[in-house]
């Protein structure tokens, strides 16, 4: 078998145990996933060990069909280290959630049960094909496997809020993707196919590929809710049960992301000005500060985790004025490399950090953040979890969030733009303030704590948080995985 | 008798797209019904007098699709209708 | 050029009522009417492919959800929040006649010969044994994108029901349609189906070579199979049998697997053998054909609903 | 023979459309709904059949033929279907608003 | 020339859906409005596919056939949209 196979079966593997999955029934499902995940993640990390060993992507045309013609896999380190990524989350998530979601033999299948399996699987999948695929209309798809199964996880607790939550989302993302194939038609119209590589080499600086490009980065800000475009986002992430939630914001935001960077420095490298990518981090230094602050102010603790995931990812932004300004630098490789982690770390850790809350909400019935005094004490390796996830999130030394933080600070600095560095920095005293506010009430003692019975699956959130951390022990070396088949360096 | 088959068409063309003033006037939802019936069997003429006229394949296909479909939508229409509760269940 | 120009006024003159109307039923007819006048514009457009999927999707089956949608929320639709004030809308709609114009000046100022892969297309046709382009890009040179589009129906009927109260679960979908006495719909419903599946059988068949394929045959399927269901002599299955999951499933596991065996026999995934290309192509529209059938059918119906025997 | 069956396509084309004509305006200027009714039935049956009728001979095989015939009585039948119930909906004076 | 009609027919249209999605506030005129949107989408895609005749072809197949993928794509996700409406109508009925 050929290198060229891993990528179908990452992409392929999962979508074929969605549809399979609704033949098979909730039990079955529950038993392929659970299946499915260590496979998916040795596909992953074969990909990685692939990438980096030929310090090239892995390629595969499809029929082949070479591009312009046909479409083609293409796995850069980018893709390669989502991959493992998602592969790691959603097999933690899917172990995570037997508890909640799992049938027992002989019991009859449940709604939830039913829809829950098939729908990780989907998100799976449709990572993975977002980072596979190097085609704008099989973006498109990706998008709408991405948005179909992430409105019914938002919506599976059934209740009212949480539909009103699931119907907002769902025309977030449709007019997002709608947006989206308004820019691709434009874009084949102006150069006859729809490959990124193919198109960095025909589009210039025309007007129908600039409109192409403005309504393609519209639609896509949408889906990855940079502020303003957030709204949907807090009602939708905290209302969903806390596995679902874990990967809609691991996974699912950052899939447009992905797309995102593959126009801008693959289709589009160098055309879209300065400007453009100024206003884009702005938007993310907004999404930092503001974000923060309305965790900050949040009653519930579901909803201070969502609204830190809408301040994390600005982050992700802040990447696009340093290699837009700086190309080809090495300040620009040092921002790529640190957005791509910051993506990774924020992964791991919101992961962790939601299954944790989820496990607190649950033993203590509610998540009013001043009523959880004592969780430490009945809780303690939730509280441990949501401690170390938030040290990634803040950036402290010396977790992954660290070093992702880290570097985009010294190519701000570098890149003689002060004002991102700021933004950083006051981004990580915010953090700081609302997860110490989160701990410092649960390390209090309260009335009554019951016996610590461990919570199942908190071990699950423990080793999830505790890869996040680790990840900033990563000797440097093992980051310039990202940096393989960087497309804004020419295919 | 190509330019002939294709004036006809658009003579149908034009007289159908007529009815459609009944389709925004209303006032009933008959009348609306019955002017979209109208679009459709019109549509039928269209098609099969343009795959008269030039040939080009799948026209007539389509004109088949559109009045199996349009059946179909007229009693949608009318089984849709507000207040329509048809007979009660037996 | 007449013909364009009456289209493209009577298609705008259903399209700003659809939005501005007062009621939804009404809306709705004007969107049925609006759908058949697309169909026009494909022919025009030389999409006839198209022209079919949007006579039979667009006015078809959108029509009866959309209408069925439109009854039941007949009583009060739910507002969700306070209507935008007056300068609000008019600056939103300067905002969006703005974005028209910008997007019309784009496609005016697209480039002249314009880029094209109609070529590269009949240049490599024959290697899939297909006569008609359109089915040639479907399930040859995009056959990714028609597999993954494929499993997005299996997703979505997936996500739809897992949109039921808890306490329809296992069910039959949709909600009970009041039982038609008077014969003509019952007629219709009798005589209908059997010429429509002729027709659909007749439409994949020669849209190997001529426009048509798997999903106009589909849809048109589907559509005959919701009108016993409409006329309220017939009632769909319950969702747990495992047959309508199976036949669901059924066509994106064929894909997935004729393009595996690409993989093992020809090196590539979706490569399809020299010589049985037509063969294999075919294969897999039949099951797709099927499997779309059932799945556009089940999303046209929604999930079980609670009122069902209320 | 070809001048004969394309002056009979003429003929029975230009009957079609006159019906059609009929149809519509009957549709845009009768009073009633009941009324409007009888002129699109008029419409429907007799336009689309004569319409068909002058094309038949120009079909190139049987399955055409078939086709043509196959979609006219397509349109009679559903029009006889939807006939009663436009009816009864317009007895009922249902209005869309 | 039918191409830049039916071209700036889609932009009217992704304009008019626009309007409709963004002002509108009932659920289903929503609905409706993303259609049309949706519609004007393709419309410029399809004056694309038709800008794209070439080699005995009237219009270019690649544009066309992504349309048909498309408007499958967008009637799965109007079921959706439509199905959540009615949930939460009759989850608002009983309070």
């Amino acid at each position: 078998m050929s290198a060229g196979m891993l990528p179908v079966l990452a992409v392929m593997l999962p979508a074929l145990g969605m549809v399979v999955s609704l033949p098979l029934g909730a039990r079955g499902a529950e038993r392929l996933t659970l299946a499915l995940a260590p496979l998916g993640l040795a596909v992953a990390v074969a990909i990685a060990v692939v990438v980096y060993g030929d310090s090239a992507p892995i390629r595969h045309d499809l029929g082949h069909w070479a591009p312009p013609l046909g479409l083609a896999f293409r796995v850069d380190g980018l893709s390669a280290a989502m991959m493992v990524t998602a592969a790691v989350v959603i097999g933690a998530t899917a172990f995570f959630a037997r508890g909640q979601f799992g049938t027992a033999q002989g019991t009859a299948e449940t709604r939830r049960a039913f829809a829950f399996w098939p729908l990780l699987l989907a998100i799976w999948g449709a990572t993975n094909l977002t980072l596979a695929a190097n085609d704008l209309f099989t973006f498109y798809v990706a998008l709408e496997l991405l948005t179909f199964a992430a409105m019914p996880m938002v919506a599976l607790d059934g209740k009212r809020e949480t539909l009103e939550a699931a119907l907002r989302y769902l025309m977030f993302a449709l007019l997002g993707s709608v947006l989206y194939l308004l820019g691709v038609a434009l874009m084949y119209g102006a150069a006859g196919t729809l490959d990124v590589v193919v198109l960095a080499s025909r589009v210039g600086g025309s007007y129908p590929v600039l409109l192409a490009a403005a309504l393609m980065t519209a639609g896509l800000l949408a889906k990855t809710a940079l502020l303003p475009l957030h709204l949907w986002l807090p009602p939708a992430h905290a209302g969903a049960p806390a596995a679902a939630s874990a990967v809609l914001s691991a996974l699912v935001v950052k899939g447009s992301f992905v797309i995102l960077l593959r126009l801008w420095f693959g289709v589009l490298p160098g055309i879209p000005g300065p400007m453009a990518a100024q206003i884009l981090a702005g938007l993310g230094a907004a999404a930092i500060l503001l974000g923060s602050v309305a965790a900050l102010a949040q009653e519930r603790l579901k909803l201070l985790v969502a609204y830190s995931t809408v301040a994390q990812i600005g982050y992700l932004f802040l990447m696009f004025p340093l290699i837009a300004s700086m190309p080809g630098t090495e300040t620009a490789a040092k921002a790529w490399t640190g957005g791509v982690v910051q993506a990774v770390a924020h992964a791991f850790a919101k992961a962790a950090m939601f299954l944790a809350v989820g496990l607190m909400a649950a033993r203590l019935g509610h998540d009013r953040i001043r009523d959880i005094a004592g969780a430490g004490r009945a809780l303690p390796v939730p509280m441990i979890t949501f401690g170390l996830a938030g040290l990634t999130l803040m950036g402290v030394p010396p977790s992954g969030g660290f070093a992702a933080k880290w570097l985009l600070l010294a190519a701000a600095i570098e890149a003689g733009q002060w004002w991102w560095a700021l933004v950083i920095l006051c981004g990580g005293l915010l953090t700081g303030g609302y997860v110490y506010r989160v701990v410092s009430v649960g390390l209090r003692t309260g009335e009554a704590p019951q016996p610590a019975r461990g919570a199942e699956g908190q071990g699950i959130a423990l080793v999830l948080a505790i890869v996040s951390v680790l990840l900033g022990f990563l000797p440097l070396g093992a980051f310039g995985l990202v940096q393989i088949g960087r497309l804004d360096l020419g295919p | 008798m190509t330019e002939i088959l294709l004036g006809a068409a658009l003579l149908v063309l034009a007289t159908v797209m007529t009815g459609l003033a009944r389709v925004l006037r209303g006032p009933g939802i008959a009348d609306r019904v019955m002017a979209a019936q109208l679009l459709g069997t019109g549509g039928i003429a269209v098609l099969l007098l343009l795959d008269a006229a030039t040939g080009t394949p799948g026209l007539a296909d389509a004109a088949l699709t559109l009045a199996l479909l349009a059946a179909f939508a007229t009693v949608a229409l009318v089984r849709g209708a507000p207040d329509d509760g048809g007979d009660p269940p037996a | 050029m007449i013909a364009d120009l009456l289209i493209v006024a009577a298609i705008v003159a259903l399209a700003l009522p659809v939005v501005l109307g007062r009621s939804a039923f009404t809306s709705v007819a004007l969107f049925v009417a609006y759908g058949l006048l697309l169909a026009f514009a494909w022919v025009r457009l030389d999409a006839v492919d198209v022209a079919l999927t949007e006579a039979a999707i667009g006015a078809g089956l959108s029509g009866v959800l959309l209408l069925g949608a439109a009854r039941r929320l007949a009583g009060g639709p739910p507002v969700e929040d306070a209507p935008p004030g007056k300068a609000q809308v008019a600056l939103i709609g300067v905002g969006c006649a703005g974005l028209a114009v910008a997007l019309g000046a784009a496609i005016l100022a697209l480039p002249d010969p314009a880029p094209s892969l109609a070529g590269p297309v009949m240049a490599n046709i024959a290697a899939l044994e297909v006569g008609n382009p359109v089915t040639a890009v479907l399930m040859g040179f995009r056959g990714l994108d028609t597999l993954l589009e494929a499993a997005v129906l299996v997703l979505a009927v997936v996500a739809l029901w897992a949109l039921a109260p808890d306490a329809a679960w296992g069910g039959a979908p949709g909600w009970r349609q009041p039982r038609a006495a008077d014969g003509p719909l019952a007629l219709l419903a009798r005589v209908l189906p059997p010429i429509g599946v002729v027709v659909a059988v007749h439409i994949l068949w020669v849209g190997a070579d001529a426009p048509g394929g798997k999903f106009q045959a589909a849809a048109i399927l589907t559509a005959m199979w919701l009108l016993p269901w409409m006329a309220g002599i017939a009632a769909p299955p319950p969702i747990s049998r495992a047959w309508l999951r199976i036949l669901v499933a059924a066509g994106p596991v064929a894909f997935i697997l004729a393009g595996f065996a690409g993989s093992a026999l020809q090196g590539a995934f979706l490569a399809y053998p020299q010589g049985y290309a037509k063969a294999v192509i075919i294969a897999v529209e039949v099951v797709l054909t099927a499997s779309i059938a059932v799945a556009l059918a089940l999303l046209v119906l929604g999930p079980p609903a609670e009122d069902r025997d209320a | 023979m070809t001048l004969l069956v394309d002056v009979f396509t003429v003929l029975a084309v230009a009957a079609g459309i006159v019906f059609f004509i009929a149809g519509t305006a009957g549709l845009i200027r009768f009073p009633d709904t009941s009324s409007r009714l009888h002129a699109l039935t008029k419409a429907d049956h007799l336009g689309l059949g004569l319409v068909v009728l002058g094309l038949l001979p120009r079909a190139e095989s049987l399955g055409g033929v078939l086709r043509l015939l196959a979609i006219w009585g397509l349109v009679l039948v559903s029009s006889a279907a939807a006939g009663p119930m436009l009816a009864r909906l317009a007895r009922r004076g249902a209005r869309g608003g | 020339m039918s191409a830049a009609i039916y071209g700036l027919l889609g932009a009217a249209l992704v304009g008019i859906g626009l309007f409709g999605l963004l002002v509108r506030r009932d659920a289903l005129l929503r609905i409706l409005a993303f259609n049309l949107l949706g519609g004007g989408v393709f419309l410029v895609f399809g004056a694309v596919a038709r800008r794209g005749a070439g080699a005995g072809l009237a219009a270019d197949p690649v544009p066309q056939a992504i349309i048909l993928t498309g408007i499958v794509v967008a009637f799965a996700a109007t079921t959706l949209a439509v199905a959540l409406v009615l949930r939460l109508a009759a989850a608002k009925d009983r309070g």
